[in-house]
């Protein structure tokens, strides 16, 4: 009996010893100076509960770059803690994050610029890579105040150039969305690019077939907040848009077209004229008028709504000529204001918001469900019951009222809900992308029809140009060619993305640049470049520095 | 002792708990009557079978215990052949028993008052709820207790309280037997003596029959009219109450009367007889008492002894003739002592 | 009854006590960790500045002692704070799930103490046959299996393969209530109900039912229950009016107990069936960061916890005479 | 000998108990020598003869368990989890039994005023919802083993410490240890020298039954989604199936990690009730 319980002891000490050893890996030091080896990378991954995608991704990307002779650790991390630390602190070495294909997004100002310039670079701007090129700087400087199309076209083709050799934050796929509507019972659906059926323009092309005329629409989460000047969450966003109306708003090609605007026209390169359309009314039948217009953007900029801030801050005034006339006067030449300004905020009434903003201040007016939310969109929200339903019904009134006579939006809080609910019938359409298991699941449901849109955003890996070694050309552009971007689409998405090698998406065909660099996929590249730069491995394999070495920061 | 005069006869009744260990023969071969109003005491050692005995009496006994032998007869009829219906109707209506320790005996979740009226309420159907309360009423007022205590809980009375309401219980359908099962071995002295002076007092009005249990010879001086003494499953002697006390004949109640202080008026000193029961799952051969009896020859390690009958009374000894000298060497405490010394 | 409105005074200050200390407790967690709740909306499009702004908006730029002054004045007002999430009070936001979960809890309670006291009672009665043995095994395997799992197979089994039960969720959506009332009485909510309340219900059985059993046991044997058969009571009346009621005593305080790691379950089971209460909106709210939702239901579920604990008291109180309550 | 006897005597009398122990010594082999056992590595990815990813593959001969949606071997994961599952089970019913047991030692042997405040502690623990407080412990300090060992120690610590300090005021009665005090012993020897024995065997009907706690709360907290994120955990494998439509289609990928931690957690309860039975005979038939 003595013996037995000392065994087990025994046995018991042994596991620990086990599973403390299996924590730990070995290291070798090779024949050459330790000082010069290049240093650990740290690869921040997301978990594989909270994205399966990027973590797969991830090990995937770190499998060749250990290849390559780097020693790279793979730390899973909380996205909160990942985002404070990486988007906003920038102490990160290189992590990975989806950035979505907004409308707004279409022209490339957020892709070119504000992720790229120096003067993003410091604490909680986008420049999270640090890329500090005057070069660069210079030239989408001129991109962002330039007005004429042609000439900013021709800016985007060069910076998208020089952003595929430097890889400082090199794009990896573009999401191929799957999206499935009943197609028995409604048609002509608008499969927009970067945001499938969840676009505002699907909701006015879609047509009823018969007499079922109200589209139940599966989504994974909830809505959140429909106050425009404080929703940060671009659920809230879609259905924002379809209860008020911009001035303009971006079509599905990504041109901005008025809207609630009759016509605009820059009068010079900071003033642009808007003539409004007539006889537009609110959900509540008050007319829509410019002092409505002028209020909203005063306001927002009175409060600093969070999301509109940085899109109308070099808005000065907006001035009203006569009843259907604004000018909007500019700080200085900003081309993207039109679709980015005029092309996202939404007409307030004014005999809503104004009384509430004397009365409380931008407190009252920031922290507000605003519930009914009142606008003069083609879509009136009619009830909204948090995590069971939200409905709006077409409003009649309106200069182009849809054909359907409304939407119930459902969130179903897990995937297999959403499919479940598209093969019973329960909803005639999903903004959630179809994985392919899932749409195997959906085969017997004759009703359904599949469409795709490409998506404009990305999955971007950001590296560091901070830190030793990713300051360094050859390295980024080395690890960049060594990622496996073929081998992701078809693992990790099943062959639901395509490669993406520029930071403005193939699918964004007027501003997308063809001839650039086609980094990744490449091993023998990868080690060419690490070769020619005089890099060198020890017997281990293990790269170190080249002799001398000096930095080289940006390709020439 | 007319034969219609009988109200429970048991004949030769053997009840075994059936073991792992196999059969213990908790009562072996006992036969007992109680007349009609008659008082009997059953007196023994705890473990002697006196509780399973009476058990029998009302079929409360486990499912593991076995009647192996013999029958008891209720008003003439075997209690063995009743069915559940018919022995449900028997119970409390004929039979009630006052238990052990009314400690434990009664419900702690519902009211006295209540748990008395349940009994009235199973066997009288059709009784008032009036009538109920009244006649609950006139029984705690029998033994002491205000009847506004009724609406008590049982946690709310002291123990010699419960052991009152027991009573009343027990009585409170008029039955025919009572068996009050050690009434009063739970409480303290002072509160035995007030509950037997009740339970005499109300033998002047009560008419039924009692059996009364206990390991105290001096209650059974106290309340009863005839005495059967029990050891290991057999009675070892039966008589009148005073009979037996006077004069015991059997070298086992000599013992007893001596563990016990006397009533009778007599100073001693107390002797308890040493040695303990035998085991019951494998008897010795002979008579069962013989390793601890002081007086006992080779006939009685092999032989078991026969019960005489002499006069209404009845012995189970083989030194039955000797007894009167015996009893003088009894007087001795130290034969007790001697004995189990040899017998180690 | 004077002592008892005492004793439910002196139980509501320690609950009181309790939750203040809860709540303290999950403010510091909340702000002493890495990660802050603005950074996860960052992808959103915002300017540094709109950051601080959002940052000064949540109160989060104010230093620690000072937020937590207003969190106090703010909880004895009855507040939470604004959700960072939903622009409204956090107690709003939790609205209707608070009434979600307390039915789910509710329902599954009831259904696991009924199987646990008519379980337990029908083992302890059925001692020693293969009945009881089986019954024992079936329910320890329950006890042990992880909630989520049963949720699971059930989900499949029911729900998927033969189509009995609705695939989770709390209604059939499309249709619009005109009254609280309609939104939770209708066969449609019950069918919705079946499948995470059986779930959360047997998983919660197999405790009070084995205590059930073994006081069942216990109180056979005492001696009253001899007494109350002497009494000539059938067995029926035996069984349920004298050994049921004694036994019960016991399987209340389990309730108590239970009911705390109930609400543990119920955060599970909630997330399998995509039942929308409290249990699934604070796994949201703490993965979004939002720390006033996230503080306002895990301070009603520790309410509820300490409620449950309470009705335990005051249950046993009521069914035991021998209790009093000062 | 003694000790051993008194340690794993039960075994002889307890059926339930020797199946308990048996299970466990199955896990603990198969924890031990999971990297033998398993055939592949949990992580890799499967691919058949085509080149094509062997997404939910059925169980088979070389992959027993089948595979997952990213044509994992169902069955390594399955193995590796058991050493996931057997740490933390082990670790934190270890922790939370050493501190209980303290605890609990210092405010039944103090009374008075410590054992007050000990005690009200406990009460305001006995508050808190368990799986919610470990949620936002583990959301905020960031998913991992300590964390979640950390979480489970902070709050169940109260069930020992309460059953130990009962044991210890009736201990405290006894003549020995008030001998003790007498011939002038510390206090401190007398808690651990004279009380903390007789407690002991208690104290480890409470190891075997806080795994089992343990490794529920790591499930949970996995299914969750804030399961430690480098290891193959027997929830996390749920929580993945779970997450991806293959749980109405692949039941080899849903049933062996449910079994697995049923087994498990089924094997310390038993183990824990068959020895409390020993260990504190008051307590038998209870």
């Amino acid at each position: 009996m003595k013996t037995s319980w000392k065994k087990s002891l025994g046995v018991l000490l042994v596991f620990m010893l086990l599973l403390s050893m299996s924590a730990c890996g070995s290291k070798e030091a090779g024949p050459l100076p330790a000082e010069e080896k290049v240093p650990k990378i740290n690869f921040w991954i997301t978990s594989q509960t909270y994205d399966p995608v990027r973590y797969e991704i991830g090990l995937l990307a770190a499998e060749k770059w250990r290849e390559l002779g780097f020693d790279v650790e793979t730390t899973t991390m909380e996205w909160s803690t990942m985002s404070s630390q990486g988007m906003k602190s920038h102490e990160h070495e290189v992590f990975m994050i989806q950035w979505g294909g907004k409308a707004e997004r279409i022209d490339p100002m957020q892709w070119l610029y504000t992720m790229h310039h120096s003067a993003e670079a410091g604490e909680g701007g986008y420049n999270i890579a640090g890329y500090l090129n005057p070069a660069y700087d210079e030239l989408v400087e001129q991109f962002v105040t330039t007005m004429d199309m042609d000439k900013r076209k021709e800016l985007a083709a060069q910076a998208q150039e020089i952003l595929a050799k430097d890889v400082p934050q090199p794009p990896v796929v573009h999401r191929i969305l799957t999206h499935a509507y009943n197609s028995r019972d409604f048609s002509n659906p608008t499969f927009a690019m970067g945001e499938g059926l969840n676009s505002f323009w699907n909701w006015m092309s879609l047509t009823p077939n018969g007499d079922r005329k109200t589209v139940k629409y599966g989504y994974i989460n909830d809505i959140k907040l429909l106050n425009p000047l404080m929703t940060k969450d671009g659920a809230d966003i879609y259905i924002l848009k379809m209860i008020y109306d911009p001035l303009v708003r971006i079509d599905p090609d990504g041109i901005p077209q008025p809207w609630a605007a009759e016509s605009y026209s820059e009068i010079d390169s900071t003033t642009i004229e808007v003539k409004l359309r007539k006889g537009m009314v609110f959900h509540d039948d008050k007319p829509v008028t410019a002092e409505d217009v002028k209020y909203t953007f005063d306001l927002a900029k009175e409060v600093k709504s969070p999301y509109y801030l940085s899109k109308i801050d070099k808005l000065q005034e907006v001035q009203i000529i006569d009843d259907q006339t604004l000018r909007f006067v500019l700080s200085e030449p900003y081309a993207p204001f039109i679709s980015n300004g005029l092309g996202t905020m939404g007409i307030l009434p004014k005999h809503i918001w104004e009384p509430r903003f004397k009365e409380g201040g931008a407190d009252a007016v920031l922290n507000w469900d605003n519930i009914p939310p009142v606008g003069s969109g083609p879509f009136k929200f009619e009830y909204w019951r948090p995590n069971e339903e939200l409905k709006l019904s077409s409003f009649t009134k309106h200069f182009s009222p849809p054909k359907i006579d409304g939407m119930i939006r459902i969130p179903y809080a897990k995937a297999y809900g959403v499919v479940q609910g598209l093969k019973a019938g329960e909803i005639d359409a999903a903004g959630w992308s179809l994985l392919p298991l899932e749409q195997q699941e959906l085969k017997d449901a004759s009703q359904l029809t599949i469409g795709t849109a490409y998506d404009q955003g990305y999955y971007m890996l950001h590296y560091n140009m901070r830190k030793a070694p990713f300051d360094d050309v050859n390295i980024r552009r080395a690890l960049t060619y060594a990622i496996p971007k073929l081998q992701i689409v078809n693992l990790v998405f099943e062959g639901q993305a395509i490669p993406a090698y520029s930071t403005v998406a193939e699918v964004n065909k007027f501003w997308h640049n063809p001839n650039i660099e086609k980094v990744g996929d490449d091993m023998e590249k990868a080690k060419e470049i690490l070769v020619e730069a005089g890099f060198r491995w020890d017997d281990n394999g293990a790269i170190y520095f080249p002799e001398d070495y000096q930095v080289k920061k940006f390709s020439d | 002792m007319s034969r219609d005069n009988i109200l429970l006869k048991i004949d030769d009744l053997k009840l075994y708990y059936h073991t792992t260990a196999g059969y213990v023969r908790a009562v072996d071969g006992v036969s007992l009557n109680v007349a009609v109003g008659e008082r009997l005491g059953l007196v023994g050692e705890s473990g002697c079978g006196k509780t399973t005995l009476m058990k029998a009496i009302l079929r409360l006994l486990p499912a593991n215990c076995r009647q192996m032998g013999g029958e008891m007869y209720y008003k003439g009829k075997a209690i063995s052949s009743l069915s559940e219906k018919e022995i449900k109707k028997m119970r409390w209506q004929e039979i009630s028993m006052i238990p052990q320790s009314a400690m434990n005996a009664l419900d702690p979740v519902y009211r006295i008052g209540a748990q008395i009226k349940e009994a009235m309420k199973t066997h009288q159907k059709g009784i008032s709820s009036k009538e109920i309360q009244e006649r609950a009423a006139n029984i705690f007022e029998l033994v002491g207790i205000n009847p506004k205590r009724l609406r008590d809980y049982p946690h709310q009375f002291s123990g010699g309280m419960k052991q009152r309401a027991a009573i009343a219980m027990a009585l409170v359908l008029d039955p025919n037997l009572i068996i009050a099962d050690e009434p009063t071995t739970a409480l303290d002295v002072i509160v035995q003596a007030q509950i037997l002076e009740r339970i005499n007092a109300l033998q002047q009005r009560y008419s039924g029959s009692l059996i009364m249990i206990t390991h105290d010879i001096s209650v059974i001086a106290q309340t009863c009219e005839k005495v059967a003494v029990m050891y290991a499953g057999k009675i070892m002697e039966y008589g009148k109450v005073r009979d037996v006390l006077n004069n015991p004949l059997h070298p086992y109640t000599l013992g007893l009367k001596n563990a016990f202080p006397s009533l009778l008026g007599e100073k001693k000193s107390l002797i308890s007889i040493p040695g303990s029961p035998p085991d019951l799952i494998k008897p010795q051969p002979g008579c069962l008492f013989a390793p601890r009896c002081p007086f006992a020859i080779a006939v009685c390690q092999t032989e078991d002894p026969p019960a005489k009958e002499e006069d209404g009374r009845i012995v189970a000894c083989h030194r039955l003739a000797e007894m009167e000298g015996l009893k003088v060497l009894a007087e001795d405490e130290t034969i007790w002592e001697r004995k189990v010394h040899a017998g180690d | 009854m004077k002592s008892l409105s005492k004793y439910i005074a002196k139980r509501l200050l320690q609950m009181v006590i309790t939750l203040f200390v809860l709540s303290t407790l999950i403010f510091l967690l909340f702000r002493l960790v890495p990660g802050d709740p603005v950074s996860m909306y960052l992808d959103a499009g915002m300017s540094a500045e709109a950051k601080e702004m959002l940052m000064k908006q949540f109160g989060l730029d104010k230093p620690l002692w000072e937020q937590y002054v207003i969190f106090i004045s703010n909880l004895l007002k009855g507040e939470f704070g604004i959700s960072f999430q939903y622009g409204k009070q956090a107690l709003a936001v939790i609205g209707d799930s608070f009434w979600n979960t307390l039915i789910l809890m509710a329902v599954s309670l009831f259904i696991a103490f009924t199987i646990g006291i008519v379980g337990g009672a029908i083992l302890a009665w059925k001692r020693g046959t293969r009945l009881e043995l089986a019954g024992i095994i079936g329910v320890l395997t329950i006890r042990c299996a992880p909630v989520f799992w049963l949720g699971m197979i059930l989900l499949s089994f029911f729900a998927f393969r033969y189509q009995l039960l609705p695939l989770g969720g709390m209604n059939t959506p499309g249709t619009n209530f005109e009254t609280v009332y309609a939104k939770y009485f209708n066969l449609d909510f019950l069918k919705h109900l079946i499948l995470p309340a059986i779930t959360a219900g047997l998983s919660a059985a197999a405790t009070p039912l084995l205590v059930m059993r073994t006081s069942m046991l216990e109180v056979i044997k005492e001696d009253f229950i001899e007494l109350t058969k002497a009494k000539g009571l059938s067995d029926r009346e035996i069984l349920f009016k004298h050994a049921l009621r004694n036994a019960l005593l016991p399987v209340v305080t389990v309730f108590a107990v239970q009911a705390g790691l109930a609400i543990g379950g119920v955060v599970l089971v909630e997330t399998v069936f995509r039942w929308p209460g409290m249990g699934r909106g604070i796994v949201l709210a703490v993965a979004a960061r939002d720390y006033p939702v996230a503080q306002a239901a895990f301070f009603l579920i520790g309410a509820m916890t300490i409620m449950f604990n309470l009705i335990a008291d005051i249950l046993y109180a009521f069914l035991d005479p021998r209790v009093s309550l000062d | 000998m003694k000790f051993s006897t008194k340690l794993f005597g039960f075994i002889k009398k307890d059926t339930a108990g020797a199946i308990g122990i048996c299970i466990f010594i199955f896990f603990v082999i198969v924890a031990l020598f999971a990297p033998l056992i398993s055939p592949y590595d949990p992580g890799a990815m499967h691919f058949d003869e085509t080149g094509a990813l062997m997404r939910i593959h059925p169980p088979s001969f070389q992959h027993l368990f089948g595979t997952t949606w990213m044509g994992r071997d169902v069955f390594s994961q399955v193995v590796m989890g058991t050493r996931i599952a057997l740490f933390v089970g082990i670790l934190s019913a270890v922790c939370v039994v050493f501190i209980g047991t303290n605890i609990g030692l210092i405010a039944g042997y103090y009374g008075g005023r410590i054992d007050n405040i000990i005690m009200r502690i406990v009460d305001i623990i006995y508050g808190i919802p368990f799986l919610p407080f470990a949620l936002i412990l583990v959301a905020v300090m960031g998913p991992g083993i300590s964390n979640i060992i950390i979480a489970i120690i902070l709050i169940t610590w109260r069930n020992t410490a309460r059953v130990i300090r009962a044991q210890v005021l009736t201990i405290k009665q006894r003549a020995y240890v008030e001998a003790a005090r007498i011939s002038g012993a510390s206090n401190f020897r007398i808690m651990y020298k004279h009380i903390a024995p007789n407690v002991i065997p208690l104290s480890l009907v409470y190891i075997a039954l806080s795994m089992g706690t343990g490794i529920m709360t790591e499930a949970s907290l996995s299914f969750l989604g804030y399961g430690a994120p480098e290891v193959p955990s027997w929830g996390k494998i749920l929580f993945e199936c779970y997450n991806s439509q293959a749980m109405f289609i692949a039941w080899w990928w849903m049933i062996p990690p449910g079994i697995a931690i049923t087994l498990l957690v089924l094997s310390g309860f038993l183990v824990g009730r068959s020895y409390e039975e020993v260990a504190n005979p008051r307590l038998r038939e209870r």
